[in-house]
C-alpha cells in the first residue's frame, strides 16, 4: 500500500508541475502587466511614471525572461519558499498558512455534516420508496440542489441579522467551533448533502434488490437491523468513494460560501488573487488544491478496501 | 426508578448510545445557545465606533498612498498639516510653512510638542526618512508622486538610482527645508494629506534604505503619531481594533475605541448598518442605500472628484473626431444620472472639473443632447455609419451605478445611433497591459487633493497624466499642456491661474473626448448616531478625534 | 424447410419495439421526467422564439417606470433601468441554451474522443488520458476560468479588432461569439473530464461484452465493432449525462456570472441577473426571484429529465 | 415396492399432519400495463416430516409462492388472495413482528446463488449468529461457539477458523453449506430450499443434495425443495408438485410421478430429459413453444396452446387439481387425463 | 472416422496474467490451459465436460483464437491458426463459428434479429445484397423461426429463441466447425430438448462439426460421438461415449458419472454414490503432478510429484493417470 501510495504521489508531482507551467504562463503571457496593475488603481491626478514601474519592475525581477523566472519560482519553492504576494507583499506562505485551515476544516465539517444528514436521510426515503417521506425527502434535497450557494447564501444571512438582531452575525471566521459557523457551513453542505441523499437513495434501492438482503430478512433480523446492517454497511462503500469526490465540489463551492460570509480561507484568498493578478499566490493555490485533491482521491482509494473486504481479493487490471 | 433505568439501559448498548446521542444534541443546542447570548453580553467599555470595511487588505502600511486602508490613515497618523472640510488648511505637525520668493524653496517648522505614542518627539530626521521612504520604488506609494515629485532628487530615487532625496534638508530637528526642482506655489497644498505620513524613520525605514516589511503592525512595537494607535490586527480575519493614543499631541479623542472589520459583501454590510450591529463603513455605495438607510448616510459636501467615461481616441472608431463626437451627442446626461444616481447623492457636472474655485463659472459649454445631430455626424464620419464600426468596448464597469451607466449609455446608442457591438467589462486590471489598446471606454474618475483647478486639470488632461496616458489613448494638445504649465506658475491668489485653468479645459472641449458624468460628494457612510465625522478630500476623517457617537 | 416443428406459434400481441421506443414508453411513464421534459421543452422554445414574441425589447429602458413590481403589464416588474424582467428572462434562456449547449458540446467532444480512444486502445493512450483527466479535476475549477479568460480573451479581442480594421470584414467585428467561446470553452475545458471518464467506463465495459467477443468470432473489423456495436451502446450512458450536464452547465454560467466572469452586459443572461438581483433583493425581490426560480427550475428540470432517462435507458431488472 | 435400503419411511407413515396449507394463493406484480397474475390461486401442502419437491420451469412461480408467503419480495409483487398457514397460523395475518419469528426460527431458507445471498461485508461468523441473536436470545459469545459447531455440523473443515472469514473467501460449495448452517441454526420445523444446487458444479451439487438429506434425517424437518431439475430430487423427496404458469398441474408422491407422469406437461417434461442410460437418439421429445408471460394467461387451461392432448374444452376451462380414482393421493389438473383415468 | 483430423490441437497452454490485491500489487497467473492435446474429425460432435473453473471454455476460445494461446498449436487446414493476427485470421472466422451460452448477452441490443444475423453474410460477402433478405428468412427457417422476427429486437425474444437466433447467426458463416459454449446451460428443459434437436439436424443438414462444451452430462451423452473430461486446465479423459460411459478409466470421470442425478426415484435411493470431498483448488496455484491427487480417492505417492502422462489406455481412449495400467507396456 505504501508503495502505492508513493506511486500516486510521483505520478503527481509532474502534473502539478505542468499545471503550473500553464498557469504560470496564461499569467506571464496574457493577463495584464500586476507591476502596472496597482499603480494604475491610482485615480487620475497621477503623473504618468513609466521610470518608477520600471524600476520596481526591476527589482521585483518580472523583467527576467519566462522560463527564467519560472524555474527560479519553482527553485524557491523547492527550499520551501513561496515568494511573496505582489500586492501585499506578506509571504504567500504565511497567507497560505493562514487561509489552509479555514478551508480545510471547513470542507472536513461539511464532509462530516453531508455524512452524517444524508446518508440516514437516503437511506429512509429508499427504505419508503414512492411514499409521501420519500417524496418530502427527494423534493427538500432537489430544493437545495436547485438553490446555488451564493443565492441561498446572503438571503439566509440576512434573514438571521433581520429576525435575530443582536445575535452572533454570521460573519468572519472564529474558529470551527464558534456559532457562526453553523450558517455557511449549512450553506456550504447543502448541495453535497442533496447529492448524497440522492446517491444514497439510489444505491440502497439497487442494494434492496440484491439477495443477501432477502437472507437477512428471511433470518428474522430485525428491520432496524436489516436497515443499519445488511442494507447501509454495503451502500457504506460507494457513498464514501462520492464524498471523497464530493471534496472537490466543496473546495469549489467554498469559494461562493467564503466570500459571501466573510471566511479567510483560500477560496477567498484565490478571489482575491485572481483580482490582483498576483500569481505567486494563484500559483499557490493551484500547487495547494491539486494537492488537496490528489490527496482526497488517495483516501478514498485506500479506504475502499478497508470498507469492502472484497476490495482485497478482487482482480484489479489497472 | 430512575436507578432501575439506568440500569437496564447500561445492560443494552443500544439505549446507551441513544442517550449519548441526546447528551451531545442537547450540549451542542446548549453551547449554540450560549454562544449567541455572549456577544448580547459583551459589556459597552465606552463609545466603540464599528466600522465595516469592504475588502480583505492584507497590506494596512500607512505608506501606499491608496486602496480602502488609505481612508483610516488619519485615525493613526498625524499628517504635516491638515484640511478641514470647509477647505481651509490648518497646522498638524508643522506649525508653520514659507515659501522663498521663487517659490523653489519652502522651509517647514515642526511643533516641538509633537510626540509619537511612545512620547519621543518627531524630528526632521522622521520627515524625511518617511518621504524618502514612500519614494522608494519598492514601496509601491501610488500617490508619493503627487506630493514629492517636483522636491529636487526625487526622480532618481523613485527610479532606484539614490536612497535619498537630495533636495529635503534638516538644519535642526524642528525643521524641514525642501528645495523644489521648479517652481510650485500650492506646493504646501499637497503636505495636507497623509500621502507621505510621517512615520518613525528608525522604525519604517530599514537599512537598506526600503520600507521595512509589517513595520507598523502591534508586534513590531510600532509608535504611531496620530490620535488613535493600532491594537491588534488580523489580516486573515480582516479585524483592526485602534485605541487612543494617550501620547497625543493634539485634542484627546472622544472614541474609547474604533473596530474596523472587513466585510465584503455590501448587503451584508447594509443590513449590518440597519440592525445596528456596525455605526460607519470605510465606503458603501449600493443603489439602494437611501432606501436602506436613510439620505443622511451617505449624503455629504461634492469635493473635487468626478467621474467621467473617457474616450481612447488612439483606437479605432475613436481616432474619428466626428465618431467621437456623435456618440457624446447621442448620449442624454439628464438619463445618465437618473440610471445610476436617481436619489443622489452625487450630482451630475458637464465638464471636467468641479468644486474647485472657478468649476461654477467656467464659460465650460456642456456638451448637447442631440440624437439627430449625432446620427447626421455619424454617417458623415470615416464609417460611414453604425453598420461598419468596430465594437465598442467599455471597461471598469465594476459597480451597480457605473453598470447601470454604462448600460444607458449603451442603450442610447443603440437607439439613437443603431450601435449593437458594445461590450462591457467588470475589470479594466486584464486591460491595463499591453493590450489596452483594445478598449475604446474607459471609466474612471479624476480630481484633486487641493482645492486648485491646475493640480485638477493636470492630473486629467495633461498629456503627462496618468490619466491622458492610459485613459485617453496618450492625449496630447499642445494647448492644453501650455496654458496649464503656465497657469502652474500663477500664485494661489493670482486670477490668472484659474483662468489660464479654465483655458485649457475649453480647448478640451473640443476634441470631444469624454461623455461627463458625476461630480462626486464625500459621503458620510455613517449612521445618525456617529458625529464629527466630516472627511478630508482623501475620504478620511478630518479630526478623528472628535468623533462620537450619539 | 423448417426443421423444428413448431406445435404452435408464440403468442404475438405487440408489434416490434424498439429499444429507443421502448425506453420512450418507459420514460413517458415516469411523470417527474415528463415534468422535467416539458420544462425542457417550454425553455427550448423560449430560447428560440421567445425574443420575438415578448411584448418588450429585453433592451429598451424606461428610466420613468424602474424597479416595478410584477403586474399585468410587465409580468415579473422591471428592474433598475426600467426594464422589463421577463423579457429579460426569456431572452436569458437564449443565453443559458446557447451556454449549455455550447459547453457540453465542446466537453462532449473532447471527453467523448479522449474517452472513446482511451477505452478502445488502452495501453499509454489510457494512461495519458486519464492522468490529463485526473490533472484537470485537480485544479480549482474558477481558478482555470478565470485565469484563461483573463489572460486570453483581450489578446484575441485585439487581434480580432486589427483584423477587422485591416480588412473590414465583419466577420471580426462581432467580437461576443469570442466572449463565448471564451468563456465557456474554458468552462468546457473544466468540464470533459466527467465525459471522458464516463465514455471510457462504458467502453471498457462493453469491450468486455460477451457480442463483443460473438462480433469478433464473426470476423468483423474493429472498426465495424466500434461503429456498429460499442458507439450505439454507449451512447445511452452519454445522453443521460449529456442532460444532466446541460443542467449543470447553465448553473456554472450562473455561477461564473455572480464572480463577474460571465456573460457581459447587457446581454441578459440568469447568473447576471441573478447577481444584480442579489444587491437589491431585500427592496425588489422579483428581480432575484424571476432569474432565480427560472434558473432553479431549469435546473431540477433537467436533472428529473436526466434521472428519467437513466431509468429508461438502464433498465435493470426490466426484461 | 420398497427398497430394503430405503432409509426414508414411506410418506404414508407420515402422521399426515399439515405443517404448512397454502390455499388458493394469488400473487400479482405490478407491471406497467397494470398489476398481473403471477400466481393463480395456487394450492399446496407440507405435512410433519415431509419433504416436497416443487418443479418447475423458471418463470412459473415456484419460488414466487414460497417467497411471497413469508413476505420475502420487493413491494411490487402482492399476494393479493388466499391463506398460507404455517402450523395453523396464517402467515399472511400476521404482524410483522410474528412473521420476523417465524423466519429463520421455525422456518429455514437456503437460497439458489449462495454467492449473492450472503452479505459480501459481513463475516460468516456474524451472519451466522444473527439468527441465534434474534430468535434465541443468545449472546454473542454463545452464537458465535453455537455458530462453530452448526459449520462443523455442515461439513466445513476447520469450522472455528472460518467464522471470521468472508464469503468471498470461500469456494461455493462452501457457501453454500454456510447458507445451509444459517437456515438450519435455530433447528426450524421447515427448511425452504430454493434451487440451491443451480448454481453449483455436478460433483458439489451431489454433496449439498446429500448434506440436506442426511441433515433432515437427523434433525426431522421437512423440507421443500424448489427445482427445475426433476432428476435431481428424485431420490430426495417424498412428493412432487410440478407447477406451470403458476399453477400446480400434478401432485404425486415421487414414484407415482417417476412411474406414471399423468400431466401432459410433466410427461413432456420427463421425457424431454436426456437419460445416462438412454441410447444415442436421433432426436429428444420436446414441448413446442413458450410458457405464457405473466398477465398473458390464456384463457382456459395455461398448458393448452403447446400441449399436444388440446380439446376444445381445454381453451374454454381452467381445469382443477382433481384425485386420481387409483390414487387419491396423485392428483391432476388436466381434462384429458382426468377423464382417460376415469375411462380406465 | 476419418484419418485426418479436421483441426489438431497440440500442446496448448493458456495462461492469464492478473494483479491481485487492493492496489494490484501483486502479480498472478491463471493456469487456465496447460498442454491440452486432441484432435477433432470431421463431421464429429467433440464434446468437452468438467466443472466451472476447468478450461473447457478456455479451450473453445483459444483454439478459436478469440483468446491467444501462450504456447501450442491448433492446426486447422494444414495451418497453425493461433499464430494469425486478426486479418490473416478472417477467412478462417468465417468457417469456424461459436455459439454462446446466453444468447442475450451476445447480441447486440440495438440491432434487429436481421441485421445481426445479416451481418456476417455482407461482411463475408456471402450473398449480394438483394439476396440478403431471402437468405436471412432461409436462415431463421433453418432455426426454426418466422422470417418476420426479423424485424424484431433481442429483448423482445424468449431464451430458445434467442438462441436459435444465434446459431443462425452463426450458420450465416456458412461455417464447417461450430463451438456450442453451453449453448444449452442456460435453457429451461423443455427448451434445452428442442435447441439439442435443432443442433443436431442442422449438423446432418449442413455436415457441421460440433465442439460442444457442457457440464451436463446426460446432455453431452445424448449429442456426442466422444467425449473429453478436463480438469483443471488439464485433460483427464478423452474417448468415444460408448468407451467412455462404459468404461471410464480416471478415477475423476467416475466421481463425475456418479454424482449424475438419474430421474428415477427407485434408482437414486438404492444407489451408492461416490461422492468427491473437497473443492476444486485454484487455477492460480493449480497442485503439483496430477492435478486431481488432492481430491482423488486412490491417490498415491506419485502423483502429487509426477504430471501422469497422456496416453492411449485403450484403443482410442485417452487417459491421464498413473493409477490406470491399461494398455502399459508390461
Amino acid at each position: 500500500m505504501l508503495r502505492y501510495i508513493a506511486t500516486r504521489f510521483v505520478v503527481w508531482i509532474p502534473s502539478v508541475l505542468l499545471v503550473m507551467l500553464g498557469v504560470y504562463a496564461l499569467a506571464y503571457f496574457g493577463a495584464g502587466d500586476p507591476i502596472k496593475l496597482i499603480f494604475l488603481r491610482a485615480p487620475g491626478d497621477v503623473a504618468y511614471n513609466p521610470e518608477r514601474i520600471e524600476a520596481i519592475r526591476e527589482s521585483a525581477g518580472l523583467n527576467r525572461p519566462f522560463l527564467v523566472q519560472f524555474g527560479s519560482y519553482i527553485w524557491n519553492l523547492l527550499h520551501g519558499n513561496f515568494g511573496n504576494s505582489l500586492s501585499s507583499g506578506r509571504s504567500v506562505w504565511a497567507m497560505i498558512s493562514a487561509a489552509a485551515p479555514v478551508s480545510f476544516k471547513l470542507a472536513l465539517c461539511s464532509v462530516i455534516l453531508t455524512a452524517v444528514v444524508a446518508i440516514p436521510l437516503g437511506l429512509i426515503a429508499a427504505l419508503n420508496q414512492n411514499t409521501r417521506t420519500d417524496y418530502a425527502i427527494l423534493g427538500s434535497a432537489l430544493f437545495l440542489w436547485a438553490i446555488p450557494a451564493y443565492v441561498a447564501g446572503p438571503m439566509l444571512m440576512v434573514m438571521l441579522i433581520m429576525i435575530l438582531p443582536g445575535s452572533a452575525v454570521p460573519y468572519g471566521w472564529g474558529g470551527i467551533f464558534d456559532v457562526r459557523i453553523i450558517l455557511p457551513l449549512l450553506v456550504l453542505s447543502f448541495q453535497p448533502i442533496a447529492l448524497i441523499v440522492r446517491q444514497t437513495r439510489a444505491a440502497v434501492i439497487e442494494v434492496l434488490s440484491e439477495d443477501f438482503v432477502r437472507t437477512a430478512r428471511a433470518k428474522g433480523v430485525p428491520e432496524v437491523i436489516v436497515a443499519l446492517r445488511h442494507i447501509l454497511r454495503p451502500v457504506l462503500t460507494p457513498v464514501v468513494t462520492q464524498l471523497g469526490l464530493i471534496m472537490i465540489t466543496i473546495v469549489n463551492g467554498a469559494i461562493f460560501v467564503e466570500l459571501v460570509f466573510g471566511l479567510p480561507g483560500l477560496g477567498r484568498l484565490t478571489v482575491q488573487a485572481l483580482t490582483n493578478t498576483d500569481y505567486p499566490v494563484i500559483l499557490a493555490i493551484t500547487l495547494i488544491g491539486s494537492f488537496l485533491v490528489m490527496i482526497s482521491n488517495l483516501l478514498v482509494d485506500v479506504l475502499y478496501p478497508l470498507l469492502d473486504p472484497r476490495a482485497n481479493d478482487t482482480r484489479r487490471s489497472r | 426508578m430512575s436507578n432501575q433505568n439506568n440500569e437496564a439501559s447500561a445492560s443494552q448498548p443500544q439505549i446507551t448510545r441513544r442517550n449519548a446521542l441526546k447528551l451531545g444534541l442537547c450540549t451542542s443546542v446548549a453551547l449554540g445557545l450560549f454562544g449567541l447570548s455572549a456577544r448580547i453580553v459583551m459589556a459597552q467599555e465606552g463609545q466603540v465606533l464599528k466600522v465595516a470595511h469592504p475588502a480583505f487588505n492584507q497590506d494596512w502600511s500607512p505608506l501606499r498612498g491608496g486602496g480602502p486602508p488609505y481612508r483610516w490613515n488619519s485615525a493613526w497618523w498625524a499628517s504635516p498639516m491638515y484640511f478641514d472640510s470647509k477647505g481651509d488648511l490648518h497646522p498638524y505637525v508643522f506649525t508653520s510653512w514659507e515659501p522663498a520668493a521663487d517659490n523653489k524653496t519652502w522651509t517647514f517648522k515642526i511643533d516641538p510638542k509633537a510626540v509619537f505614542s511612545d512620547g519621543s518627539k518627531i524630528t526632521a530626521e522622521d520627515v524625511k526618512g518617511s518621504w524618502n521612504v514612500s519614494a522608494m520604488p519598492n514601496t509601491k506609494n501610488q500617490r508619493a508622486d503627487q506630493v514629492l515629485s517636483k522636491v529636487a532628487g526625487y526622480a532618481d530615487v523613485s527610479a532606484g538610482k539614490a536612497k535619498e532625496i537630495s533636495g529635503i534638508a534638516t538644519p535642526d530637528e524642528g525643521t524641514v527645508v525642501v528645495t523644489l526642482s521648479e517652481a510650485d506655489p500650492i506646493f504646501f497644498m499637497r503636505l495636507g494629506n497623509h500621502i507621505a505620513p510621517i512615520t518613525k524613520a528608525s522604525q519604517s525605514r530599514g537599512e537598506d534604505g526600503e520600507e521595512v516589511a509589517d513595520w507598523y503592525m502591534p508586534t513590531s512595537d510600532a509608535v504611531y503619531s496620530g490620535p488613535f494607535k493600532l491594537t491588534s490586527i488580523d489580516l486573515d480575519s480582516g479585524k483592526l481594533v485602534f485605541e487612543p493614543n494617550e501620547n497625543f499631541f493634539g485634542p484627546k479623542p472622544k472614541l474609547a475605541r474604533i473596530e474596523i472589520d472587513s466585510i465584503e459583501d455590501n448587503v451584508t454590510a447594509t443590513s449590518l448598518l440597519k440592525s445596528g450591529e456596525y455605526n460607519a463603513h470605510t465606503e458603501l455605495v449600493t443603489s439602494t442605500i437611501v432606501q436602506d438607510l436613510g439620505a443622511s448616510f451617505a449624503e455629504g459636501p461634492l469635493i473635487p472628484t468626478s467621474q467621467h467615461f473617457w474616450f481612447n481616441s488612439a483606437r479605432a472608431p475613436m481616432d474619428d473626431p466626428k465618431v467621437r463626437q456623435a456618440l457624446i451627442m447621442a448620449v442624454d446626461r439628464e438619463g445618465l444620472m437618473k440610471a445610476s444616481f436617481p436619489d443622489g447623492p452625487h450630482k451630475k457636472t458637464d465638464q471636467v472639473i468641479n468644486s474647485v474655485p472657478g468649476a461654477d463659472k467656467s464659460g465650460f459649454e456642456p456638451y448637447p443632447y442631440d440624437p439627430e445631430g449625432a446620427k447626421k455626424l455619424l454617417a458623415e464620419s470615416t464609417y460611414g455609419g453604425p453598420e461598419r464600426l468596430p465594437k465598442l468596448l467599455f471597461v471598469g464597469i465594476s459597480g451597480p451605478a457605473i453598470e447601470a451607466a454604462a448600460q444607458f449609455i449603451a442603450e442610447q446608442w443603440r437607439q439613437n445611433l443603431g450601435i449593437t457591438a458594445v461590450d462591457m467589462k467588470p475589470q479594466q486590471d486584464a486591460y491595463a497591459g499591453p493590450d489596452q489598446n483594445a478598449v475604446q471606454i474607459f471609466r474612471d474618475d479624476v480630481g484633486t487633493r487641493v482645492p486648485d483647478a491646475v493640480s485638477y486639470l493636470a492630473g486629467s488632461i495633461a498629456s503627462t497624466s496618468s490619466n491622458a496616458q492610459n485613459k485617453l489613448g496618450g492625449y496630447k494638445n499642445d494647448k492644453v499642456d501650455s496654458l496649464l504649465a503656465e497657469a502652474a506658475t500663477k500664485s494661489v491668489d493670482d486670477p490668472q491661474r484659474v483662468a489660464l485653468a479654465l483655458e485649457a479645459q475649453k480647448a478640451f472641449r473640443e476634441d470631444w473626448s469624454f461623455i461627463p458624468w458625476y461630480a462626486q460628494a464625500m459621503s458620510r457612510w455613517a449612521t445618525d448616531k456617529v458625529t464629527g465625522i466630516d472627511k478630508n478630500l482623501d475620504w478620511q476623517v478630518v479630526a478623528p478625534w472628535d468623533i462620537s457617537i450619539a | 424447410m423448417s426443421v423444428v416443428p413448431m406445435t404452435t406459434t408464440p403468442i404475438e400481441i405487440e408489434p416490434p419495439v424498439s429499444l429507443w421506443r421502448d425506453a420512450w414508453h418507459r420514460l413517458r411513464r415516469n411523470r417527474l421526467a415528463v415534468f422535467g421534459l416539458i420544462v425542457v421543452v417550454i425553455l427550448a422554445f423560449a430560447a428560440i422564439f421567445g425574443p420575438y414574441l415578448t411584448p418588450y425589447d429585453f433592451l429598451s429602458q424606461d428610466l420613468n417606470s424602474r424597479n416595478m413590481a410584477p403586474s399585468l403589464s410587465h409580468l415579473f416588474g422591471t428592474d433598475d433601468l426600467g426594464r422589463d424582467v421577463f423579457s429579460r428572462v426569456v431572452y436569458g434562456t437564449r443565453t443559458a441554451f446557447l451556454v449549455a449547449i455550447v459547453v457540453t458540446f465542446i466537453a462532449v467532444l473532447i471527453g467523448v474522443t479522449l474517452g472513446a480512444l482511451a477505452g478502445f486502445f488502452g495501453g499509454w493512450l489510457d494512461r495519458i488520458v486519464m492522468w490529463l483527466t485526473d490533472m484537470t479535476m485537480s485544479i480549482p475549477n474558477l481558478l482555470l476560468v478565470v485565469v484563461i479568460n483573463a489572460s486570453l480573451k483581450s489578446p484575441i479581442t485585439s487581434w480580432m479588432e486589427s483584423r477587422y480594421l485591416a480588412t473590414l470584414n465583419p466577420v471580426y467585428r462581432e467580437t461576443i461569439w469570442v466572449d463565448f467561446l471564451l468563456v465557456f470553452g474554458s468552462m468546457a475545458l473544466i468540464s470533459w473530464p466527467p465525459y471522458a471518464r464516463l465514455v471510457r467506463a462504458q467502453v471498457l465495459s462493453i469491450r468486455s461484452r460477451p457480442y463483443i467477443t460473438a462480433a469478433q468470432a464473426l470476423g468483423l473489423t474493429n472498426r465495424i465493432i466500434l461503429m456498429r456495436y460499442v458507439v450505439p451502446n454507449a451512447l445511452g450512458p452519454l445522453i443521460v449525462a449529456v442532460s444532466a450536464g446541460l443542467g449543470t452547465a447553465m448553473v456554472l454560467e450562473s455561477a461564473f456570472s455572480f464572480l463577474g466572469v460571465g456573460v457581459n452586459p447587457p446581454t441578459p443572461s440568469w447568473g447576471n441577473m441573478i447577481s444584480d438581483g442579489l444587491r437589491v433583493w431585500q427592496h425588489y425581490p422579483h428581480l432575484l426571484a424571476a432569474p432565480a426560480a427560472v434558473l432553479g427550475l431549469a435546473s431540477v428540470a433537467f436533472s428529473f429529465l436526466g434521472d428519467g432517462l437513466n431509468d429508461a435507458l438502464n433498465p435493470r431488472g426490466a426484461k | 415396492m420398497m427398497m430394503a435400503n430405503d432409509i426414508r419411511p414411506e410418506p404414508s407413515a407420515k402422521t399426515g399432519e399439515r405443517l404448512l396449507d397454502v390455499k388458493g394463493l394469488t400473487i400479482e406484480i405490478e407491471t406497467r400495463n397494470g398489476p398481473a397474475t403471477i400466481v393463480d390461486g395456487i394450492d399446496l401442502h407440507v405435512d410433519k416430516g415431509e419433504t416436497l419437491g416443487i418443479v418447475g420451469e423458471s418463470g412459473c412461480g415456484k419460488s414466487l409462492t414460497m417467497l411471497s408467503m413469508m413476505r420475502l419480495l420487493p413491494n411490487k409483487i402482492k399476494v393479493t388472495k388466499g391463506e398460507a398457514n404455517f402450523a395453523g397460523r396464517d402467515l399472511q395475518k400476521m404482524s410483522n413482528s410474528e412473521l420476523r419469528k417465524v423466519r429463520g426460527g421455525e422456518v429455514g431458507f437456503i437460497f439458489q446463488d449462495p454467492m449473492t445471498s450472503l452479505n459480501p461485508v459481513m463475516r460468516i461468523g456474524q451472519q451466522l449468529a444473527e439468527p441465534l441473536i434474534y430468535h434465541r436470545g443468545m449472546s454473542k459469545a454463545e452464537a458465535r461457539k453455537r455458530a462453530g459447531e452448526l459449520l462443523k455440523l455442515v461439513g466445513i473443515p476447520g469450522a472455528e477458523d472460518r467464522l471470521d472469514a468472508y464469503p468471498h473467501e470461500l469456494s461455493g460449495g462452501m457457501r453454500q453449506r454456510v447458507m445451509i448452517a444459517i437456515g438450519l441454526a435455530c433447528n426450524p420445523q421447515l427448511l425452504i430450499a430454493d434451487e440451491p444446487t443451480t448454481a453449483l458444479d455436478v460433483t458439489i451439487q451431489a454433496q449439498i443434495v446429500d448434506l440436506v438429506k442426511d441433515l433432515r434425517d437427523k434433525l426431522g424437518m421437512s423440507v421443500v425443495w424448489i427445482t427445475h431439475d426433476l432428476a435431481l430430487i428424485a431420490g430426495l423427496v417424498d412428493r412432487i408438485n410440478v407447477l406451470y404458469a403458476g399453477t400446480v398441474v400434478e401432485d404425486a408422491p415421487v414414484d407415482a410421478l417417476f412411474a406414471n407422469p399423468s400431466h401432459p406437461y410433466t410427461q413432456g417434461l420427463l421425457a424431454s430429459i436426456p437419460k445416462l442410460s438412454d441410447e444415442r437418439s436421433a432426436r429428444l421429445s420436446s414441448i413446442g413453444g413458450t410458457p405464457p408471460e405473466p398477465g398473458r394467461r390464456p384463457k382456459g387451461c395455461p398448458f393448452a396452446p403447446r400441449c399436444p392432448l388440446v380439446e376444445a374444452i381445454c381453451h374454454e376451462r381452467v381445469p382443477t387439481l382433481e384425485g386420481l380414482n387409483h390414487d387419491g393421493a396423485h392428483r391432476v389438473a388436466c381434462f384429458v387425463a382426468q377423464r382417460k383415468l376415469e375411462a380406465a | 472416422m476419418a484419418a485426418q483430423p479436421l483441426m489438431r490441437i497440440e500442446n496448448l497452454v493458456k495462461h492469464f496474467h492478473v494483479r491481485l490485491g487492493a492496489f494490484g500489487e501483486r502479480a498472478a497467473t491463471v493456469h487456465a490451459l496447460d498442454d491440452v492435446n486432441f484432435d477433432i474429425f470431421e463431421g464429429e460432435t467433440l464434446s468437452l465436460v468438467g466443472e466451472s473453473g476447468c478450461g473447457k471454455s478456455t479451450t473453445g476460445f483459444t483454439l478459436l483464437n478469440l483468446h491467444r494461446a501462450t504456447e501450442g498449436k491448433v492446426i486447422y487446414q494444414g495451418k497453425n491458426i493461433v499464430e494469425l493476427d486478426e486479418k490473416a485470421m478472417r477467412p478462417y472466422r468465417r468457417q469456424l463459428q461459436i455459439v454462446f451460452q446466453d444468447p442475450y448477452s451476445t447480441l447486440n441490443p440495438r440491432m434487429t434479429i436481421g441485421e445481426a444475423v445479416g451481418e456476417p453474410i455482407l461482411f463475408h460477402k456471402l450473398a449480394t445484397k438483394a439476396e440478403l433478405k431471402d437468405r436471412i428468412a432461409t436462415l431463421l427457417a433453418d432455426v426454426g423461426l418466422p422470417p418476420r422476427f426479423a424485424s424484431r429486437y433481442p429483448h423482445e425474444l424468449s431464451g430458445g429463441q434467442r438462441q436459435r437466433v444465434a446459431i443462425a447467426r452463426a450458420l450465416a458463416c456458412q461455417p464447417k466447425f461450430i463451438v456450442c459454449d453451453e449453448a444449452i446451460s442456460a435453457l429451461d428443459v423443455s427448451v434445452q430438448a428442442q435447441i439439442i434437436n435443432l443442433l443436431l439436424d442442422l449438423q446432418q443438414k449442413y455436415g457441421l462439426t460440433y465442439l460442444f462444451i457442457a457440464h451436463d452430462l446426460a446432455v453431452v451423452r445424448h449429442i456426442s460421438d466422444r467425449v473429453g473430461v478436463m480438469y483443471l486446465g488439464r485433460l483427464a479423459e478423452l474417448a468415444t461415449r460408448e468407451e467412455l460411459f462404459e468404461h471410464p478409466l480416471h478415477p475423476y470421470t467416475k466421481a463425475l458419472l456418479s454424482a449424475v442425478p438419474e430421474a428415477d426415484p427407485v434408482h437414486e435411493r438404492s444407489r451408492k454414490r461416490q461422492i468427491l470431498q473437497g473443492d476444486v483448488p485454484s487455477p492460480l496455484s493449480p497442485p503439483s503432478g496430477c492435478r486431481f491427487h488432492t481430491r482423488c480417492p486412490i491417490a498415491m505417492d506419485i502423483c502429487g510429484k509426477v504430471v501422469p502422462e497422456w496416453r492411449e489406455a485403450r484403443p482410442g481412449h485417452m487417459v491421464a493417470c498413473h493409477a490406470v495400467t491399461e494398455g502399459l507396456p508390461g
